[in-house]
Formats: C-alpha cells, structure tokens, sequence
C-alpha cells in the first residue's frame, strides 16, 4: 500500500469526512462519536456493520436522532440531543460507563479538535482565551481511555495555520493518544514512528509538507 | 434506617445547611431533580458547594438556585453550555469559584466517597492543566494523577420509581449521576414519579439499594409528575 | 445507668446471648451477620423490626434459612448456607456489596471473634498456627467498614484464658474496630475511654476483674 | 466485537495459553461455571494462575483443575473450607503458591483492573498481616493500604441469561463476581442457562453489558442446563 494522492479533486467535504472516518470503523467495534461533526459519522456506517455505539451518559446500543413522537426526555445522547435505543442496547450510571471507557473498552472514539501535534497530543477542549469558561466533559476520558483516538478536524484554521503541528499550543487533552487524524486535505496515522500521510485531497504530499511544520513520512516511500 | 417518603417537596429537603455540599443528580436536563432543587431554594440554605455535570440549563432547577445566590462553588465537567448563562455572569463576575473536573473522574471521585476508597490513581487529565499541582504516579510504565474522594452533605436526584423502602429503578439515560451520587452522600434525597409498594420492583432490577436512599419524595401528588 | 450485675445466674447461653444482641439492634438498621454464631442473632429480632439483613455475597434484604421447596442453588448467604428472599430485597455484584460495606452504609456488623483487645482491635480470622492454611473471607471489609462492630464470643476460651485482652496475640483482623463486645458472662462497650462493662451474667464486676488483665470501667460509677 | 455464541464448551475455551490469569467466577457453587473450568481442564492449558473467591469445593470444578495440576497460583480470599480438601492437600504439599486477599479488596483490585484505576488506597486489612510489606497512606486521619489491580487475560463466569451480542443478566447470588470479572478480563467467557435473541432482555436490567463478553457458551443443548 502507498499514500494516495486525490489530485483532481478539492478539499473533502464533511460529508465525505464522515464517510471516510465511517469507512475505517472495523465491523463490530464499540465506538464513541463525540459531539458535534463526529456526531455525523453514524449516518455513514454501512448497514449491518454490527458498531455498536457507546454515550458517555450511560448507554450501549444507541440509535440514530430522535424525530417526533420518538423524542423522549429521559433518552439523550452526550449533547444532550434526543436519541433512540436499539435492540440489545443497555444502561447504566456514570461511574460505571466511564469505567468501560477508562478501562480500555471501547475500540474507537472519534474526536473533533484544535490542535494535534506529531506524537498525537490532542488539544480540543480549551481554547486558552483568558476569558474562556473552561469545560472539559468528558473529552479527556475519552481520549485516554479508547484503545484507539481517530480525530477528525479541517487541516487548516481559517486564517491558513495548521492544525496538525509540532507541539499543541493550546491547552492540552490528552498526551500521545490520536492513532488516526482525518482532515479535509490528508488522512494521517500517528504512531511511534512519526506522522504517516496515507491519503491526500485536492493537495499533493509535496504541497502538504511545505504548509506543515510536521516531518511526514509517507507510504510505500523508500526511505 | 429505610426511606421516609414524602408528598411535599420542601418537608423533602428540610435541614440542609448553609455550607453543605450538595450533589445534584443529572446530566443537562435528564434526570436532574428541579422539584427538589426548587425546593432547596425555598429552603434557603446557602453558601453551597454544588457538584453536578453542568451548571444549570436556563433559568430553572439549579440555574435558578445560582441565579438567588446561594452556591459559592461549582464542581462540575462542562458549566459552558448554550443555555448556561447564569453561571456565565456569575462566573465572570468573579461570584462563583469554579473547579472544572473530567466527566468520568468527577463520578469515579464520588463513587470513591460511596466505596470507602480513599484515594485513586486516575490516567485522565494527565499532562493537562486539569493535573496541574496534583500528585502523579507512573504504574507499569503509564501515568496516573492522583485523585481524592468527592463526598456530599446531601444529594438530590431524580429517579423513575422508587418502593417504600427506599430501592430505586431509572429510565434510559436519565440514570446518569443519580446511582452514584446516592452512595456518595450523608443524607441522600431521591424525587421519583410514583412511589410503589415494597416487593412491587424486581430485585435483580434495583439499580440504587434502599440502603443509599434516606428521603423520597413521591411526585405523582403534584403536578410535577414528569 | 449503671452496671447490671446479674449474679443469681449462670453465664449466658447461646440463644440468650443472640437475643441480648438482636435487643440492641437499632429497629430499622442495616446489618450484617457473620459467619456461624453471628447468623443465629435473625432469629430474635422482633417481627416489625425493619432491620435489613445484608450479605456480603451481594443481597440486601435477606431472609431465613431456606428449607425443602425453598432451597435455590442461586441464592445463599455468606457462609454457602441456602436462604430466602424477602419484599424489598435487591442484588448487587461482589464490588457493589463490599463497596457498601467499606463505604460505612451499614450500620451494624456482628462479628465471632478468638480475641479482642481493649483498644477494640479485633482477631478473628486466623489462629496464626503455623500450618493453618489462611482464609480471611469478608471479616477484614466488615471489620474496616461497618459504623458498628458487634462481637460475640465466650469470654474464656476453654483452657479458662481471657479472651478479651490487652493487646491481641492472634494475627488482626481489624485495628480498634470493635465498639461492643457481647459474650457469656458480660457485655462491654469499647471505646476511647476503654472498656466499660455494662452487664455481667453469674459473676459480679469485682471476680470479672480478677480475671482479665483489661482495666474495667463500669457505668454509674464515680471515677 | 460483539460476543460470538458456542455450544460446545470445548470450542468456547479454545485457545487459552499456558501461564494465563483467569479469573474464575462464582461464590461457593453459586454462580461457579463448572462446564467451563471442566472443558478448561480438557484444553490442557497449565501453570495457571487461578483468581477466585475460594479454591475449589469437593472434587469437582476448580477442585478439579488444581487436582490435575494445572494452577502455579491461587488468589482468592477465602481457600480452606470444609470441602476443600484438594487444595488443601497442594498447599500443605508445597505444590501451590497461595495470595490471600481480603474478599472486597479482591473484588475491587479486579474492578480497579477493568475501570482503567491504576492503584487504590483501601482501609481493609491495615494493620494486620495481609498488608505487610505493602504502602499506606494516612489521608483525612484514616489510614489506608496501597492495592494494585488484578487482571485476566481470561475470565470464566456463569450467568444466568445472555442474548446473542452478549449481554448478561444473573439470578440472585449467582451474580456475585461474574459483573467485576467480565470487566477485568482479556477474553470474558460466559456460560448462559440458554440465549435469547438480541432484544429480548430489558435494557434496564441488563447487568454485564455486551461490550464486556466475547464468548457465550450456551447450555440448554447440553445438559448442563443446570
């Protein structure tokens, strides 16, 4: 296998994103989707994937939103947005759900984020404004204690910097903990070895290393 | 001593002191127990810790408790929400102390008071500001900060049903906190949507043991039946 | 109050000294009872007690000793012995149960013991002979965790040595954990201020003194 | 993955390793899977270390594995009783190496093991001689042992009913240490009276979630159905 380049094309859009991130999801895993775009990637998990999807709030076996009469006070998911349950779903309190997530239980948690340096340090839950209410949730948990952290951002923050840098700036969530960051321009695996480009969009790994302050290394590359 | 059940929501809360730690069961709105927390506001007592996820949603339940003043201490893992503007003007007037703790380390330290652990090694928060000036470990070659027990003075929360005994069923994700907290707490106060009678709930379905539950206040007379 | 010297009597006997125990049992209390003669204590508290039985093999809510018909495989008590369920009752895993009793929720423990000291530690676990194959069970947790230890025993072993004594020779159990100690021929409360008899059966406060190396102080009287 | 289901025990303890923890569940014959420990000596698998709340009743079960020489190491709290005579002719022998563990302690060292704490202060056992040699900590005036978690690479338990993802539910004291075990394990195997499909247990009583069991063994073919 070598890095693909997708030249004709532009940036992915979060769509497509989400269907990547959903693509990569091996059948079966117990997975947590954060909120907000990561939310999204359920929609793009095919039928019959068997994923079974963990709420921080204490469910196993979440479904899809609720519309309509379906919305039910009581059955929300970790944005507190109305959700529904599947057949062999299954509660329990707090302590216990973070245990199942600390404990090393769930296969993958998919992330949004600021910042992720080259080790996998991932910075997502404070922006460090001095005026900024801190709020962390459940992130930290989360990106300590899935078996593996798939992160999916924009490469680039609107003025151009990079989001994938040498070391985080902003405050972080967890140390050497993203395997996988899936952006709108690249797909990268972290790992010891470094930052892996496995995929490229609209961009070519030449371009995307001279925008980066990060070493890339590259698939099926001879170095 | 088995449960007391009440029909009056502040008969439910009486004797709550001014400087008592208070936990308060839910996560947003789901199972958190505004009968009792109105009912605590009533009640009066004041200079509070509260601990609870959020920092109150709207200007109901626990936003309103902040609103009159009463609480001098949120712990909780996320008080920054779209709706969390009472705990917003407070906090940046300088008129709440905050301490911002990792959702799943937040309910692992009261399960801690409940379980007579007096102190854990926790991987979360590690190398993050949330460590700083916290004692650390390395165990087996991984990091852990350590972390101390969060005990209440009273906890207030919100089940599906309870028995006359004191046990305890939820429903779907409004169990949350409320399981935990109940252990956590001296005095622990459960509003319920009807009460039944002993041996009318299953036993291998009691999800709180009356032993944790002192106070239950039955909803079904009011209108609060929700 | 004062001390009560039963002296036109023997010592206690076992049924009486489970009925003396059960007496003292707060109506509405949470309580375990150990292993053995501990058990014996159900059968006198009162009917309408409420007491709640609890055992440590994860049940809350106790009943009898289960006969005929009644005996499940599923549903024993601490010492393996088949018993019955009552309204109100609930399970609970291993950690759940030993997690309530660590955490203080009972209220009362009823313990056998070989020693306790006049400190209150407890021995109750291990003879210490050197080719005695160590089994501790449940006795450290309920010792450690119960607001209140009850302990009943004989006095005297039956070489006629004190088993209340200054300092525990048999390996702990459980340091000043014992806040009453009830056995055939007196009953004791232990706290900071020492050991006071509160009653004797068959033998007066005076001859109890003679026999054990623990200062006794006694109830009403002026020190 | 969701759990995989066998009928046959042989299939569903395959592949355990030489010098493998497992963790073994049941209090007494109360909740102990014997159809497994039994198919467990068949597959061969030696130099165990077995971590159970006692060590084998009569001559059957785990008495039956330590007799066939398979375990190097016993954890458990409670090892003599009066049916206990296998193991207690191994030790007396020399040809066992035993850990006592006060029973909650054993309990929450494998719950520890499963919710990702990395050591524990506990108040069970200062002061005597099962917390020799280890650290203690005095915090708020109370004094407390340092204890590490105990983990599987395999945990046999019986539950009572499982549905085809793995979900548990137990029956009455049968539940005992199956829960903490499946946490704690590498690879849970749970033996079931029978399996249902996916949806037919309640989602509110369900005590082992799926995530935790890998394989079931289903027992209403066999006539072990006990």
């Amino acid at each position: 296998m070598s890095t693909v380049e997708h030249l004709g094309r532009g940036p992915l859009g979060r769509d497509e994103l989400a269907a990547l991130v959903a693509r990569d999801i091996p059948p079966g895993s117990f997975v947590n989707l954060g909120i907000g775009q990561p939310t999204t990637v359920a929609d793009h998990l095919p039928a019959g994937s068997g994923v079974v999807l963990h709420t921080e709030n204490g469910m196993l076996g979440m479904g899809p939103a609720a519309h309509g009469d379906e919305i039910d006070p009581d059955l929300v998911n970790a944005g507190k947005i109305p959700v529904t349950e599947l057949p062999g779903a299954s509660y329990f309190h707090h302590a216990d759900s973070f245990a199942m997530m600390r404990g090393g239980h769930l296969d993958v948690c998919v992330l949004g984020a600021f910042q992720v340096s080259a080790r996998g340090d991932l910075a997502n839950w404070h922006t460090g404004a001095p005026d900024a209410i801190p709020a962390v949730g459940g992130a930290m948990d989360l990106a300590t204690g899935a078996k593996q952290v798939f992160v999916m951002m924009t490469l680039f923050a609107k003025d151009g910097t990079p989001k994938l840098v040498p070391e985080c700036t902003y405050p972080l969530t967890g140390l050497t903990c993203v395997s996988r960051l899936y952006t709108d321009r690249a797909v990268f695996h972290i790992g010891r070895q470094g930052v892996t480009v496995t995929e490229t969009y609209g961009m070519s790994v030449a371009e995307l290393a001279s925008r980066l302050e990060v070493p890339l290394r590259t698939l099926g590359a001879a170095e | 001593m088995t449960a007391a059940v009440f029909t009056d929501p502040d008969e439910a809360v009486a004797g709550v002191a001014d400087g008592s730690t208070v936990l308060i069961g839910g996560f947003g709105l789901a199972g958190m127990p505004v009968p009792l927390v109105d009912a605590l506001i009533r009640q009066g007592a004041t200079g509070l810790t509260v601990v609870s996820n959020n920092a109150g949603n709207g200007d109901t339940g626990l936003a309103a408790l902040l609103a009159a003043g009463r609480v001098r201490k949120m712990i909780c893992s996320f008080p920054r929400q779209s709706d969390s503007w009472v705990f917003d003007g407070l906090y940046r007037a300088g008129k709440i102390e905050l301490e911002v703790v990792p959702q799943g380390t937040l309910a692992e330290r009261m399960r801690a008071a409940g379980a007579g652990i007096g102190a854990f090694y926790c991987p979360t928060g590690v190398g993050t500001p949330l460590a700083e000036g916290k004692e650390t470990r390395t165990i087996d070659g991984r990091d852990y900060v350590l972390e101390y027990p969060i005990k209440g003075d009273v906890a207030l929360i919100g089940a599906h049903v309870g028995d006359r005994m004191g046990n305890l069923v939820y429903r779907k994700t409004a169990r949350n906190f409320g399981p935990v907290m109940a252990t956590a707490a001296t005095l622990t106060i459960a509003q319920v949507r009807h009460v039944v009678e002993t041996g009318a709930l299953d036993p291998e379905s009691v999800v709180t043991p009356c032993i944790y539950v002192d106070r239950i206040l039955d909803l079904s007379a009011t209108e609060d039946s929700r």
